[in-house]
């Protein structure tokens, strides 16, 4: 049954693939690398990557559709282009090269899940046999993330940071006032269907984000897709109810102490394990008993995660839709 | 046991159902006409593959959050097919009539 | 009132996702009740409109007929698709009248309009919906108002 | 028997996706897409079941929500252009026939 489910959505994978080299319209273009986001997170769901493919489906299918929908907004031609008849000879050849490379690159990975290969014996058996009893936390990919491997996934949330940062540095710049359109927002929108069901679902999606970002420790989840999800609500907000009204709900400078409150509340917890004596970032000294130490630690550094990822994501997002078409 | 065939036969109905629907994306004329096909199979498809997975799941959280599954789809799927042919007309999208539609259009 | 009462409607949500009902995850949730609502109602989303408690006495009586239509009018769209007959689909756009007189109650029967196969609700406009029908007996269906009745304003007024 | 439902499931999303690469219009790529979008919510619940790791339920979830909010942006750019202000009310201008009771 695996094999056939396998086989299927990678034959879609192929298919969706060409599909977008193929179709000229950019919209339908998006969607389907929705879809794509979506086949490949099913994929690492059949591997068993459950966390992965949360992040992939939030991130790949969610917040990259709607970012590259907000860059075509930005560009005045939406027309379909002709595909141009000439053939480039040359990107081909560089294309099939770099191909070729790449998978004679891969001829010396080890196989899927072969017990034998260096990832398998280095660290992965520790964390494997002991993650339960060092950390009290039943889902591995949690602990790894969030505790053995905790500074390395500080580095990734400073990366996460410094993007939002960029992103503001290169199109933050002024633009006329949200504000203005204030009375505009409190007219009736056009759908008045999607306007209510969003009302009853916006909710809803607020706390399951929640839910993700508290249950990380017991299953698929965490700070990183509950920050997607959270923003993602806050997304469907601004969509329709306008730009204006939901810069309102989050102001942005309510979204730049969010963004480095995350941070900060990550490095504290470092901070705060070396001054109880341990190294940076080992929770165990946070409490009295090592198990209860990891868990406290461990919640604090999601929730840093957490609002860093969410802040970051809606000031890309405003900072995309806000500009004005050039 | 009674349970057990009543899901199957949710489950394999439900699929059948979802088959039928996507075939009537490809039969259908136009637009308009498969959106019916689409949007709206979707929900009776969803409705018997989920209830054939709730009956499998007894009274517990794994069927509340099945339930949850279908009451979103429930909620959100006709507000999306609803602004899809809003949006379709809006563009000037116009529908094929039928033949029997020509009986005075105003 | 209705603040606490939606408060603890999402609480019992959290409580049946969660699973887990250890003092920390509780405080955690209510915690994340708060601070949702807390949003909701920045949001100003967070009225009679997104939190019908008015629905609940005449809910039921309208789900049950909502899912019997649902079934019927899918295996009707079914055999069409399957049909071999060229007039079993002669699609029409046609424009009904809208009886419903709150926003939430126009929502609610042009969903139910979509959710039914064979008419997909178009357009809301202020007292007529239009809608795209398969064919000409089922526009007729729909005009006979069954639908347009079964949605009062009684269902969504106290 | 779970089989036969993701069996089913598959060929589904095998003609959906194909209806999404054939078009003609772009709204009929749209609403192919999103029936697969749908339709991946079950195949994953079913898989969940059939596997037995029931927390995948919480990934149908997300995926519902998220093909919901994509169909969202995708129609709001299309129908506005940008993402400023709430919608503007234009006139359709297809033929409709009126009833009235």
């Amino acid at each position: 049954m695996d094999l056939l489910i396998d086989i299927s959505l990678l034959t879609f994978l192929a298919v969706t693939a060409i599909g977008i080299i193929r179709i000229t319209n950019l919209f339908a273009v998006i969607m389907l690398f929705a879809i794509f986001s979506f086949l490949s997170a099913t994929l690492f769901m059949t591997m068993d990557a459950v966390d992965v493919a949360l992040t992939e489906a939030a991130v790949g299918a969610g917040i990259s559709t709607v970012l590259m929908l907000a860059t075509l907004a930005l560009n005045k031609d939406h027309n379909e282009k002709q595909p141009d008849k000439n053939r480039h000879w040359l990107p081909l050849a560089v294309v099939l090269t770099t191909g070729a490379v790449l998978v004679y690159g891969t001829l010396d990975l080890p196989d899927f899940g072969d017990p034998a290969s260096a990832p398998q014996t280095h660290v992965a058996p520790h964390y494997i046999e002991k993650a339960i009893e060092e950390t009290g936390v039943p889902n591995i990919v949690t602990a790894v993330l969030a505790s053995y491997r905790g500074f390395d996934t500080l580095g990734e949330v400073v990366v996460i940071f410094t993007a939002g940062i960029a992103v503001l540095l290169l199109l933050g710049g002024r633009r006329e006032d949200p504000l203005d359109d204030g009375a505009k927002d409190k007219r009736v929108p056009q759908n008045l269907v999607l306007r209510i069901v969003s009302k009853i679902v916006i909710p809803v999606i607020m706390l399951f984000a929640l839910y993700v970002q508290f249950h990380g420790d017991y299953g698929p989840g965490g700070g990183f897709q509950a920050g997607v999800i959270m923003s993602a609500a806050i997304i469907l907000y601004s969509l329709v109810f306008g730009l204006g009204a939901a810069e309102r709900i989050i102001p942005k400078s309510v979204l730049m102490f969010l963004t480095s409150l995350g941070v900060l509340i990550f490095a504290g917890v470092g901070i705060a394990s070396l001054f109880l004596g341990g190294n940076y970032l080992n929770y165990s000294v946070l409490a009295s008993s090592q198990v209860a130490g990891q868990h406290i630690g461990i919640l604090l550094v999601e929730l840093g995660v957490g609002i860093t990822v969410f802040a970051v994501m809606l000031t890309i997002f405003f900072a995309f839709a806000g500009r004005e078409r050039s | 046991m009674v349970l057990d065939i009543l899901s199957w036969v949710c489950l394999v109905a439900g699929g059948l159902v979802g088959v039928v629907g996507a075939v009537g994306i490809h039969r259908f004329p136009d637009f308009f006409s498969r959106q019916h096909a689409t949007g709206t199979t979707d929900t009776l498809c969803a409705l018997l593959i989920l209830l054939g997975l709730g009956l499998q799941a007894g009274l517990s959280l794994a069927a509340f959050k099945v339930a949850l599954i279908f009451l979103f789809l429930f909620i959100t799927s006709p507000a999306a097919t609803h602004a899809l042919a809003s949006a379709a007309v809006h563009s000037g999208l116009d529908p094929k009539r039928g033949r029997t539609d020509s009986e005075g259009q105003s | 009132m209705m603040t606490s009462l939606y408060g603890a409607i999402l609480f019992l949500l959290w409580l049946l996702l969660s699973g887990h009902y250890d003092p920390l995850l509780m405080g955690l949730g209510i915690a994340s009740v708060g601070l949702t609502v807390y949003l909701a109602h920045r949001m100003d989303i967070f009225d009679h409109e997104s939190f019908p408690v008015q629905l609940t006495s005449r809910l039921p009586a309208f789900l049950v007929f909502i899912l019997r239509e649902i079934v019927k009018s899918n295996i009707d769209v079914l055999k069409r698709i399957l049909s071999r007959d060229p007039n079993a689909v002669s699609p029409r756009l046609e424009e009904f009248p809208l009886p419903q007189k709150t926003d939430l109650g126009r929502v609610i029967y042009a969903n139910a309009i979509t959710l039914t196969p064979g008419t997909v609700s178009v357009e809301l406009t202020k007292d007529s919906v239009i809608v795209h029908a398969l064919a000409k007996d089922i526009a007729d269906d729909l005009f006979t108002g069954e639908m347009a009745r079964a949605i009062p304003d009684k269902v969504v007024e106290p | 028997m779970y089989a036969v439902a993701i069996v089913a499931i598959l060929v589904t999303l095998s003609l959906a996706l194909a209806r999404a690469l054939m078009g003609p219009t772009v709204f009929d790529r749209i609403a192919a897409i999103n029936m697969f979008g749908t339709k991946t919510v079950l195949l994953i619940a079913v898989f969940s079941f059939l596997t037995g790791r029931l927390d995948l339920l919480d990934m149908a979830l997300v995926y519902a929500m998220i093909n919901f909010i994509s169909v969202v942006a995708v129609l709001r750019l299309f129908s506005h252009k940008d993402f400023h202000s709430p919608a503007e009310n234009n006139v359709i201008s297809v033929k409709v026939r009126r009833r009235w009771f």
